[in-house]
């Protein structure tokens, strides 16, 4: 069963590689930014499962990453202990996803369609939260504050103990942390039947019906599962950032994470993970010169990519990896250009 | 208050990680390092980028004159696309890889709170020269920009003077514009005013067909505007489109500040009243230095707006206080900040004041002619009266809040 | 009720056209049954009604599978009662192989180890070892109908609906997939719709013939075939196509 | 009772405002099954070719509907030899490339053009209904979409354009079997959509004060107009323009405008789960 390789197998040792560069990496990097790319790389990958594996697009995931955001900011205003905050962070996008999707799904609204739904929805949100400046609009001891956000509510601490709280270097951890937990998480649901039943309805949705699989449910779980990983991925920036401002839900936030994902690669887990950080960290070195305009180069580099890497990065390198190795063992060559069949389809 | 507990943790961490947390420490030579975080593209890019080259300008003339205590100025300037978290990041960056004196920087209220933290905790002197609603009470932050009870008193008194008791205001909404609407509902009121309505319109907002005519049905004697950014410029074109402008009258607290009145045609634009720190046609001899430099570096003086003046004064603020500090050592720092150093800028004498870290300013009432904003009248040296009722930074020196005004 | 599938009074109409007319059918237990008509019929919309493609609502008659009724039943729920559906347009996954294309299929009902014992008897029985690793996409339009015809029958149906199973297969390929029609025949039963005429001859079953949204003739192959009715309908169609 | 008659005209203002933003979107997408998220980026340019124009001294009729077009079609058809064309048949791929290529015109108007705002005065002054004050300007924009509307209609009902057009509505294949090559018809409708993007910016230009990130505001409401008009180009997008325009507004004055902007957006949630094709999709198309 080798073909199932972009679900199931794991390469045990390039994780450990990662694993290790991971750890290691504060030794000589800056954590802080270092934490920040970990962060976009979640959230890009949080994408790239459901869309690369599931074949759902959305245009609005900046929701869920926006509402992880503001459910952590608000309910740490209110608690004060982190540990609750946290899980409503990835309990609240997942609850939301779940009705937005099932609304979609069982309504059998898919392709561009559920692309407008996702974006109004954050559209709403983003619309919502920026008219929330009055005095009127708070929950509890959060006030919402409109356009300027909430600052000052308290960060991650160490679960039970309030007076801990994680900054700098253990904040770098908790992110490499979520961000393995989850890739984690995403391998051992692909490699089960879920994740080839997702493949399976990326491939042929009425096929997966006439097998006897509830294709609705399906794409609802797999949408509420991304969405929760969002919202965590939400939830540290929140933490990182230590202000939530209505830009979480702003299209830039919903475009740019499309753009990772596809720029890394879809239907692989490690390309959006790359994409991300990649893509994340031209954009910080951008922001240190004023020379050039950086929606300029961004917009390039991304015409660039599409017109000449059709399947993104990292399954653009494997295949030419494949190609030289082909030459030498044709048959082991075939196997991998399955990584899911690359063309993108919404 | 989290502030200790966030400092020994980090201490835990570094420790944990074997010394990999930078420690703190300036070099006693070299350049002295003057950091910078504006929107210089996105959508805030109309307010970031004249703040950018202002700042050039002046680090550039700090330079010429030769530097400050020996040292040349190096400045370190970063992009924040209109971005909040870029704003968090390269905060965190000048104040522990690059290492800075001294940060100016931050345009909008979010972008200020999303920075301040980092640099209180750091130690990292922070000047923060937007106008702004007022309240920020923080020992380690400067604030040039004026407040409301600086421009907005005025300008309701001017207004109320003019056309008459009955006041519509519309605001941005966020906290600039809410709070700026209470101080102005407050000031209309102090004057036996009343206020008709109060719309507030989040900065996307492009469309004011319904606002205009809701207007009408009110008939107030003028309008009050405290709108923001690139959309809400609209409001004034549909307003002059639909003939409004000949009406009733227009006043603003912001108009101007983001060159709305390049936009407008003379005819368009030509009566609104306006009341802020600065006019290009300010009558000072920095005015005229300051524009004729900016000219001579950057080519058009046009763009040059209330807040890049700010900028400029702000640096400029900073240099006198690090002249008469003799030293970047912090507490000689806060000594001469809290000394009431002056400085003869662009837009008159700006004087800081020790309890607040807030300036006194001088306030010009302007009306707009010909895409000039042309000066009526000068209320020299208005004190931030808002700010000082409540915050006191050398009787509470360990302070750090953001008071919001309760009127 | 005695048959496997019954209709009863079953009516369809889009806008004007009436697509469906009272259509009262009956397959018995065991029964193979080719349902045939010249395009437009009414054949496929009957069978979309049947599989729950077009939901059905009250005014539209009524269906049972087994005695359950599932008249406005969703697909899923039909499938899930053990019928085994393949449709006009070929419905795999091309990005897959063979192999997981059965295997997908047959692992709802066998589970992750009981499936492969599945798929490589319905491979070996349709004789398609040598494709099991390639993947779908690649293949010839004959073959691809060959797979979802093995996808249908990994789950082991007992009523299996076949649509237009025969187009673009080569001959040998239709022969092979007379007789596995024929095997599954003894397990389960079997509508097959067709217009291929020799392709029902071959299978030598009984036939219903449509026509303008109603059944025309039924009854054994041999004798419907020559029925001068359906030789008028079919190949003055012919002839008008 | 003026009042009655001013909401009116505001609500026909926005119908206008909406069919007009998404007219050259629509035809994209109904032809060419192509979204372009450029789209925002054509209307701003038709904005700030105008105002460059008449900055200039061109005549201000001259250069909002004659000029802006022009120049953006060019563009168009420029955009489309170069990136579009080696994209048909990939939706998402061309929603991307046309991404970048927005960030990217951002970039060049900005350097261009600068970040200060820049809008010309309305010509046309404004009128007194009653007690109250209107734009005038407003009216000409009515006006023009409902001239825009007819004319779209026209060509597509009754030139042979207009038939090629449909067929390819149909797919690519109908319009080879008419006998003509896809690749141009779709240069050609590209060039079109994007000359009416232009001619709507430029139409709108006096209302609005342009900057170079202006395009954000339009193409989100564009998108949502067209995906829930669905397929059917001029029916589709006015059917619509006059839900979202009516609901807006509407709702606009009963409270304020951010709260008519959500009722817009909630309402095309609402709409799609109804008819997930959109409303011409379920009302204009027959079956399911």
């Amino acid at each position: 069963m080798n073909a199932w390789r972009a679900t199931g197998s794991m390469q045990w040792g390039w994780f450990l590689l990662a694993l290790a560069l991971l750890v290691l990496l504060p030794l000589g990097f800056d954590t802080h930014t270092m934490s920040l790319l970990l962060i976009w790389a979640l959230f890009a990958m949080s994408l790239g499962l459901m869309w690369g594996y599931a074949g759902l697009l959305s245009f609005g995931h900046a929701a869920w990453f926006g509402l992880g955001a503001y459910t952590y900011a608000i309910a740490a205003m209110n608690i004060g202990e982190s540990t609750v905050p946290l899980l409503l962070a990835i309990l609240v996008p997942a609850a939301g996803a779940a009705i937005v999707g099932a609304m979609m799904f069982y309504g059998r609204i898919s392709d561009v369609y559920m692309g407008v739904i996702t974006l109004v929805v954050t559209l709403i949100l983003f619309n919502f939260m920026s008219a929330t400046a009055g005095d009127a609009y708070r929950i509890g001891d959060a006030r919402l504050g409109g356009f300027n956000g909430i600052p000052g509510f308290p960060i991650l601490n160490v679960p039970g103990m309030p007076e801990l709280s994680l900054f700098g270097a253990p904040m770098y951890y908790v992110c490499v942390a979520a961000l393995l937990g989850c890739y984690l998480l995403s391998r051992w649901l692909l490699a089960r039947s879920f994740g080839r039943i997702l493949v399976g309805i990326r491939e042929n949705e009425a096929r997966c019906e006439l097998m006897g699989y509830n294709v609705p449910a399906c794409k609802t779980l797999v949408f509420a599962i991304s969405a929760a990983m969002a919202g965590l991925a939400g939830c540290l920036f929140a933490n990182w950032a230590e202000i939530v401002t209505p830009s979480v839900f702003s299209l830039r936030q919903t475009a740019e994470v499309i753009i990772w994902v596809l720029v890394g690669g879809l239907g692989t887990l490690l390309g959006p993970v790359l994409g991300a950080m990649a893509l994340g960290a031209v954009k910080l070195y951008l922001g240190e010169q004023t020379v050039i305009d950086n929606s300029l180069v961004l917009g390039l580099l991304l015409i660039f990519v599409v017109l000449g890497m059709r399947r993104g990065a990292l399954p653009t390198l494997l295949g030419w990896w494949d190609s030289r190795r082909r030459r030498r063992s044709p048959e082991q060559g075939a196997r991998r250009r399955l990584g899911p069949s690359a063309e993108r389809t919404a | 208050m989290t502030v200790s507990r966030r400092d020994f943790v980090a201490a835990v961490g570094a420790t944990a990680v074997a010394g990999v947390l930078p420690t703190r420490g300036f070099a006693q030579s070299g350049p002295i390092k003057l950091g910078s975080i504006l929107d210089n593209s996105g959508n805030l890019d109309i307010y970031g980028k004249p703040m950018v080259l202002a700042t050039q300008l002046a680090v550039e003339e700090l330079n010429a004159a030769g530097g400050l205590l020996g040292r040349k100025i190096q400045l370190i300037q970063y992009d924040s696309q209109s971005d909040i978290a870029f704003y968090t990041k390269f905060a965190q960056q000048l104040a522990r890889q690059d290492k800075v004196h001294v940060v100016h920087g931050g345009i909008t209220s979010a972008s200020r709170e999303a920075i301040r933290p980092t640099f209180t905790r750091s130690n990292t002197l922070y000047f923060y020269n937007v106008l702004y609603e007022g309240g920020v009470c923080d020992r380690n932050t400067v604030c040039t920009g004026t407040t409301p009870a600086q421009a907005n008193e005025p300008l309701v008194e001017v207004g109320m003077k003019r056309w008459g008791p009955k006041v519509y205001i519309i605001a941005a909404d966020y906290n600039y514009g809410q709070i700026t609407a209470k101080w102005l509902a407050h000031y209309v009121e102090q004057r036996k005013g009343t206020v008709a309505k109060t719309d507030f319109f989040p900065l996307s907002i492009a469309d004011f067909g319904s606002t205009i005519a809701k207007i009408q049905q009110e008939r107030p004697d003028f309008v009050i505007s405290a709108l923001v950014g690139g959309a809400h410029m609209s409001f004034y074109r549909q307003w002059a489109a639909s003939g409004m402008n000949k009406r009733i009258p227009l006043a603003s607290t912001t108009f101007g500040v983001g060159n709305e009145h390049l936009a407008l045609s003379p005819a368009e634009g030509d009566g609104i009243l306006i009341v802020g720190n600065y006019s290009q046609e300010a009558p000072t001899a920095a005015n005229q230095a300051f524009l004729g430099a900016f000219g001579k570096r950057f080519g058009d003086t046009k763009i040059v707006h209330e807040i890049a003046v700010s900028q400029y004064q702000g640096i400029k603020l900073w240099a006198e206080c690090v002249k008469k500090a003799g030293s970047l050592n912090r507490s000689a720092m806060l000594k001469a900040i809290e000394s009431g150093p002056r400085i003869e800028a662009p837009s008159g004498a700006v004087v800081l004041e020790a309890k607040t870290h807030h300036c006194a300013l001088d306030i010009y009432v302007m009306e707009v002619r010909g895409q000039k904003l042309t000066i009526k009248d000068t209320y020299k040296q208005r004190p931030p009266s808002d700010t000082a009722q409540y915050c006191d930074l050398i009787k509470n020196p360990k302070e750090n809040r953001q008071f919001e005004v309760k009127i | 009720m005695s048959g496997v599938l019954e209709t009863l009074d079953l009516t369809m109409r889009f806008g004007g056209v009436q697509a469906l007319e009272r259509v009262n059918f009956t397959l018995q237990e065991r029964e193979l049954r080719c349902l045939i008509g010249p395009n437009g019929a009414g054949k496929s919309t009957f069978f979309k009604c049947i599989t729950g493609q077009y939901r059905l609502g009250h005014d539209n008659g009524r269906v049972f599978i087994r005695g359950t009724e599932v008249t406005g039943a969703s697909t899923l729920e039909i499938v899930r009662l053990g019928v085994g559906v393949k449709t006009q347009v070929p419905a795999v996954m091309n990005g897959m192989t063979v192999h997981e294309n059965l295997w997908l299929a047959a692992r709802r009902l066998h589970g992750w180890a009981g499936s492969n014992g599945v798929v490589d008897e319905v491979i070996a029985e349709l004789q398609l070892d040598a494709l099991a690793r390639r993947l779908v996409g690649e293949l010839a339009h004959g073959q691809r109908q060959m797979v979802e015809v093995g996808v249908v029958l990994v789950q082991r149906p007992w009523l299996v609906l076949l649509d237009e199973p025969a187009a673009g297969m080569t001959g040998p390929e239709v022969e092979r997939l007379a007789g596995v029609i024929r095997r599954i025949n003894q397990s389960a039963s079997l509508i097959v719709v067709d217009h291929d005429m020799e392709f029902v001859r071959m299978l030598g079953s009984s036939v219903t013939v449509f026509h303008q949204g109603s059944v025309l003739v039924e009854g054994p192959a041999t004798k419907v075939l020559n029925d001068p009715r359906v030789r008028e309908v079919y190949i003055g169609n012919r002839v008008a196509a | 009772m003026d009042y009655a008659g001013v909401v009116a005209l505001e609500i026909l203002y926005m119908i206008a405002f909406l069919a007009l933003i998404s007219a050259g979107l629509a035809i994209v997408f109904g032809m060419m099954r192509v979204i372009n998220l450029a789209h925002g980026e054509f209307v701003m340019l038709g904005g700030y070719t105008t105002i460059a124009c008449v900055k200039a001294g061109v005549d201000v009729y001259v250069a909002m509907l004659v000029i802006a077009p022009l120049v953006v079609g060019v563009l168009g058809l420029v955009v489309e030899r170069l990136i579009i064309r080696w994209l048909y048949g990939r939706i998402i791929d061309t929603m991307l490339a046309t991404w970048g290529l927005s960030l990217l015109l951002i970039g060049l108007v900005t350097l261009l053009f600068g970040t200060s705002a820049v809008s010309v005065p309305a010509p046309i002054p404004g009128y007194q209904l009653g007690d109250y004050q209107m734009g005038g300007y407003n009216l000409f924009i009515i006006g023009i979409t409902v001239l825009l509307m007819i004319a779209m209609w026209a060509v597509l009902r009754f030139t042979r354009a207009g038939l090629i057009a449909r067929g390819a509505m149909q797919g690519p294949d109908v319009i080879a079997a008419l006998g003509y090559d896809p690749n141009k018809v779709y240069m050609i409708t590209f060039t079109v959509g994007a000359a009416l993007s232009g001619l709507a910016g430029g139409v709108l230009a006096p209302l609005t004060g342009l900057l170079p990130s202006a395009g954000a505001a339009y193409i989100a409401k564009a998108f949502i107009t067209v995906i829930t008009g669905g397929v059917a180009v001029i029916v589709g997008t006015l059917s619509s323009a006059v839900t979202f325009g009516v609901i807006n507004q509407l709702v606009s004055f009963a409270s304020t405008p951010v709260i008519g902007e959500i009722a817009m957006l909630a309402l095309a949630i609402v709409l799609l789960r109804l008819m997930p094709q959109g409303i011409t999709g379920r009302f204009f198309r027959g079956g399911t």
